[in-house]
């Protein structure tokens, strides 16, 4: 166990699957001899030189086109891109081939393509560096889907992305890569797939958040434990594949669900949480199910603070949730 | 050179025979080759057996000469349970891992950086091989093309990229494609050579990408090689061409069919009788209606298999959806 | 009035619209001289000339990259997208441009700018000629959705569409461009964004479809008639701006809701529905809230009759949905 | 020329302000210009006030140039109440609608189409005007470079591809970018033609860009020009170039610094005497401070005006995340 940041944590990830695996190579832009702009694969150019940390053209499209032919060849390539917001043009590639090769083959070709990418708010990033659309890739069926929390998970999770036969967007939530620090398993340590986190355990409503919402959801749980709310934290993890197990034991517990993201309401992965419940925890539901979420804005930047969630929105939608019935 | 003659045949008829059951409904779909026989003949060969294809959705006599069988080509069109893509795909997305023939997609040109990264594996591994990305003149205007040429010439990967410039993008002509002179030419735009080539010389096709492969091989890189043909038919059995093209250019053309040149040559050469000419097409018909007899007539894919694929294991939400349409739920996770 | 199919009515909705506005110009592969691959703009070349209908090369970032650059000028511009399934080379500017260029200028630069699209399955096209990704779209803040499922509504929508000051992913289902004809008003006829259309009224469960799957849903309702089951089927014609009044009057009567789509089911248009219902009609719904979607596969080709809602798969939803409570 | 003198100096100077403001904490981020004071003013000179520009994020002089007040610039910087962009994004993204600036984005090259598209507008409305996209080396490898200049091509439309060759795309240096001799001669892939000069002369600039508006303005088409530069600071507030090259390269490069060049093409001229030049950088110094104190006194903008601008009226549905917002709800419509 050592104590480190979330961005060292990833680094060690990196760090641990390409001394686990020659076959395991980076490539993405600034990643080389810059170590990435925000230091995630910093030392690892000197360590394993340029034809597995590869400093590629200002290309989205030529990183992730050539990560997929990489691994269509055998290799299991980890491609970064700089910001979530430039990965669209990438998308095609993403979409249209990682996503449906092994589909599309009979299985003749898998495709296990790790793609890393910093996202979220808080970094006064404005509209193109504080983006989270993990719903665009969780609905695109043949991607998995990894956001970490804690150091531990992100490089718990991110070994078991860089190792599955498929393809995983590893999503980083940045606005915590150095704020959250933790202890961290030396060596191989995985976090498999598809298992949330129970963060808190509470009775009276279940608050579904990851990446960097679980922060402030902790927070308005203090709060609300003040005012005698008891609520009960689960961190996703992995929203592809969901712990829908998880998700419906919870409420069938609580009774009462509030689902926070960064991302834009409509269309959300809270949608998604809300559907499953409203589906399959229906009977044990007392109250609505609340969203505390992006507005379906684009990103702002002087008004950052304003658009996204923090504590007393969350305190807020739980309180009227406990109070509807 | 009576080989590649052979496999041009097969091609032709195949295409023939595709057109016409594709019209009788017993084939969803068609998108034939005619006029583009010598460029993927002569490529193919000129290429080596642990080389790594990317075909687009044409490239029907380049997994000929990689050693497809008819059947396995037919079980494609028909999308049957013999498919080795599970009937995944429209006809003519022919993929065959066992020939290192990678499963195309309809999206044009992304098989282009993805040719370019399995050369970067390559070359990393040190494997003396080549990749080798198929497209047509509309695709050089894709961003794969730009992204994969400019990565191919940054990390000196050996790669060919093989475009059959066939004139046309469904209704779109060559000159409002692009506004240079040749398509070759746009390879300088990445650092390395272009050649230009008239794809009906099956011979000449042969040489230059022999050359290029070798130089690949060698370290010396990538090269574009521009392979000038036309399109005989349609664009595929969803076209008709006659809403943008004459029939006299389209006569023109099949002047300078691939095939006849070669008859010509051979026969010019010796070796090549009328009578073996004649017994090889009628092989060819008969090959190729066996073939796609047995396709049809082979099982349909097992419907549960629609959940199979998506991940090498499947997810519980996929388990959920495959138990609730096996019970006859519909969509997902049994009964609300 | 006129009766046509609804390919048709897309072409006079174009034709209408180009008369009316010379700044009202088409762009796209193929829609010339060809009349486009499903002929939607046959005739219009001949009409308004190549520089009004104007065939472009083979890139979907340029086609509406220069939209874009059209529309900042004062233009209407437009554009196809020859399948729904090709618009991915293209997505970096719809999302990050077309769909953030009013917001970002802090209004100093609208940004009207049409894409149409044929989308959806149900005509043997395999994974890339038949698939449904309006969620994408719709979690876009700042574009505006819209699928019609008859031709009046696809004509009325379209002319809305173009005349709108936002731009606005039109989506076609191609599957009915032939099969449905109709009667359309002639010239300016607009349907608004943003209402619902009642395709049938009914009291014991509320079916939510749009585009070709309102056909399916009226199937069943007629099937599920004979059991004595009525079925309220609404269609909700745009996705953004959402009728949300009418999705919760029509639940807040029924108690009962079942969300049909061809898209994948994970974070699909119905998880949305779904979470809106489960939040404003919660103590209306009698029964779990069902989703009749596509598999969160890729869309097959050979088994694209198993993947598709139908009406059999609607029936047994609303029956199980009736039954529950 | 004087004037050139005097805007290059304002740029530079704002340029040293904002790197000690950023440092202070007093605004959020920059991305310095220094290095390529020429090009932008030489450029923005040789264009016509009814042009279309579409800069890209690092374009300030551009705007002074164009009569962007510095205030304006500041206010942007700051994102406060008078920005005409509402305090919507991070500083350095100016536009000006009224100075037809088009507000840029921050992903790289997708200016670059929508310049030709404005372009096929201006065809269009038959005005005699060119459009002018500027972008850096990094840019030339996106997929709206290549798409961008081949319809530009295609369409023979009035624009100019202004690059910025400043040698760095963050810590990649131009070689590694793309193997292609010079950046301006990938205009040859799109059949127009491709000029290289040296940005740090103001002269050669202005002259090209004058030469390549008149030709657009004329109906001959589109234009490519690369001029070379280098970026003297970091990319940017966030980024340490010691990292990913040398002092002696900065160094060298600094020595052909166009300001100190043209400072001494205007003394030699004679029209440039060292008391009028202290006064120059003395005035500029003087009003960058005044603007910057301004902005910053000027108060923040509206929460509400988080929920404008998404469209030119409000969906239902975000006017009850508005409500929602402004009665404490936080996200969306109300109290559940
Ligand atoms: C990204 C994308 N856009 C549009 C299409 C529709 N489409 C299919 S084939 C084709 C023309 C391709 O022309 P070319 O590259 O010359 O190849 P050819 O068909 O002539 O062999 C088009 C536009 C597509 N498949 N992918
Ligand atoms: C699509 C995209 N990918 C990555 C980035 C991150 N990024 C910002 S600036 C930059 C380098 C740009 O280099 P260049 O085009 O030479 O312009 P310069 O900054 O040198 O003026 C990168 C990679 C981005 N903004 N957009
Ligand atoms: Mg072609
Ligand atoms: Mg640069």
């Amino acid at each position: 166990m050592t104590e480190m940041t979330l961005v060292q944590a990833v680094n060690r990830g990196l760090e641990e699957a390409m001394r686990q695996d020659p076959d395991v190579l980076l490539l993405g832009e600034d990643i080389g001899v810059n170590g990435g702009v925000f230091r995630a694969t910093e030392g690892l150019f000197k360590q394993f030189g340029a034809d597995r940390v590869i400093d590629t053209p200002l290309s989205e499209t030529g990183i992730v086109g050539t990560a997929i032919g990489m691994a269509l060849y055998g290799l299991k390539p980890v491609a970064e891109i700089q910001f979530l917001d430039f990965i669209y043009p990438a998308f095609d590639q993403i979409v249209s081939e990682l996503a449906k090769f092994r589909y599309r083959s009979g299985g003749q070709y898998p495709c296990p393509v790790t793609i890393r990418a910093p996202y979220g708010g808080g970094i006064k990033g404005g509209l193109y560096h504080s983006q989270s659309t993990e719903a665009y890739f969780c609905h695109t069926a043949g991607l998995k889907v990894a956001i970490p929390s804690t150091p531990a998970d992100a490089k718990g999770l991110l070994l078991t992305a860089i190792h599955d036969p498929d393809p995983v967007i590893f999503l980083e939530p940045k606005r915590i890569y150095r704020s959250v620090t933790g202890e961290v398993p030396d060596g191989d340590h995985r976090v498999p797939f598809g298992r949330a986190r129970l963060v808190r355990e509470g009775d009276d409503v279940s608050v579904f958040a990851y990446g960097a919402m679980v922060a402030p959801a902790t927070e308005a749980a203090d709060a609300l434990a003040a005012e005698g709310i008891s609520t009960e934290i689960v961190d996703l993890r992995t929203l592809v594949p969901l712990d829908e197990e998880a998700v419906v034991a919870s409420v069938e517990k609580t009774g009462r669900a509030v689902v926070v993201h960064e991302a834009a309401r409509t269309c959300g992965f809270g949608a998604e949480l809300s559907a499953i419940l409203a589906e399959k925890a229906f009977f044990s539901l007392k109250a609505p199910i609340a969203r505390v979420t992006g507005y379906d804005t684009p990103f702002p930047y002087a008004l950052e603070n304003a658009y996204l969630p923090n504590p007393e929105k969350i305190v807020h939608a739980v309180r009227a949730t406990v109070k509807a019935a | 050179m009576l080989d590649a003659y052979r496999w041009m045949v097969v091609a032709r008829v195949t295409d023939e025979r595709c057109l016409s059951l594709q019209r009788q409904g017993r084939i969803g779909f068609y998108a034939p080759l005619a006029g583009q026989e010598a460029a993927q003949v002569g490529t193919a060969l000129a290429m080596h057996a642990e080389d790594w294809f990317f075909p687009a959705y044409r490239e029907l006599a380049v997994a000929l000469v990689r050693g497809i069988p008819l059947r396995s080509i037919f079980d494609q069109l028909v999308g049957n349970s013999q498919d080795v893509s599970k009937g995944r795909q429209m006809p003519n997305h022919f993929g065959f891992r066992d020939k290192n023939i990678v499963v195309p997609s309809s999206p044009i040109g992304t098989q282009i950086t993805q040719a370019v990264g399995a050369a970067m594996a390559a070359q990393r591994r040190r494997d003396p091989i080549a990749t080798i990305a198929f497209f047509g003149d509309g695709a050089t205007s894709s961003n794969d093309f730009h992204a994969g040429l400019n990565f191919a010439g940054v990390f000196g990967t050996p790669t060919i990229f093989l475009c059959q410039n066939n004139q046309w993008a469904i209704s779109l002509p060559r000159e409002k494609q692009t506004r240079s002179a040749t398509l070759a030419e746009k390879s300088n735009a990445y650092g390395f050579p272009g050649v230009v080539l008239d794809g009906n010389d099956l011979n000449a096709v042969y040489r230059a990408v022999g050359e290029a492969r070798a130089r690949a091989v060698r370290g010396e890189g990538p090269t574009l090689i521009e392979a000038q043909v036309y399109r005989f038919g349609p664009h595929s059995t969803s076209d008709d061409p006659h809403r943008y093209r004459s029939d006299a250019e389209v006569a023109a053309a099949r002047e300078r069919d691939p095939i006849q040149r070669l008859a010509r040559e051979l026969a010019e050469a010796g070796v090549l009788e009328a009578s073996a000419d004649k017994a090889i097409w009628e092989t060819a018909r008969a090959e190729v209606a066996r073939a796609f007899e047995a396709a049809e007539g082979t099982p349909t894919v097992d419907p549960l298999s629609l959940f199979d694929d998506v991940f090498e294991t499947r997810t519980p939400q996929l388990e959920a959806q495959r138990s609730g349409f096996a019970a006859g739920a519909g969509s997902g996770g049994g009964a609300p």
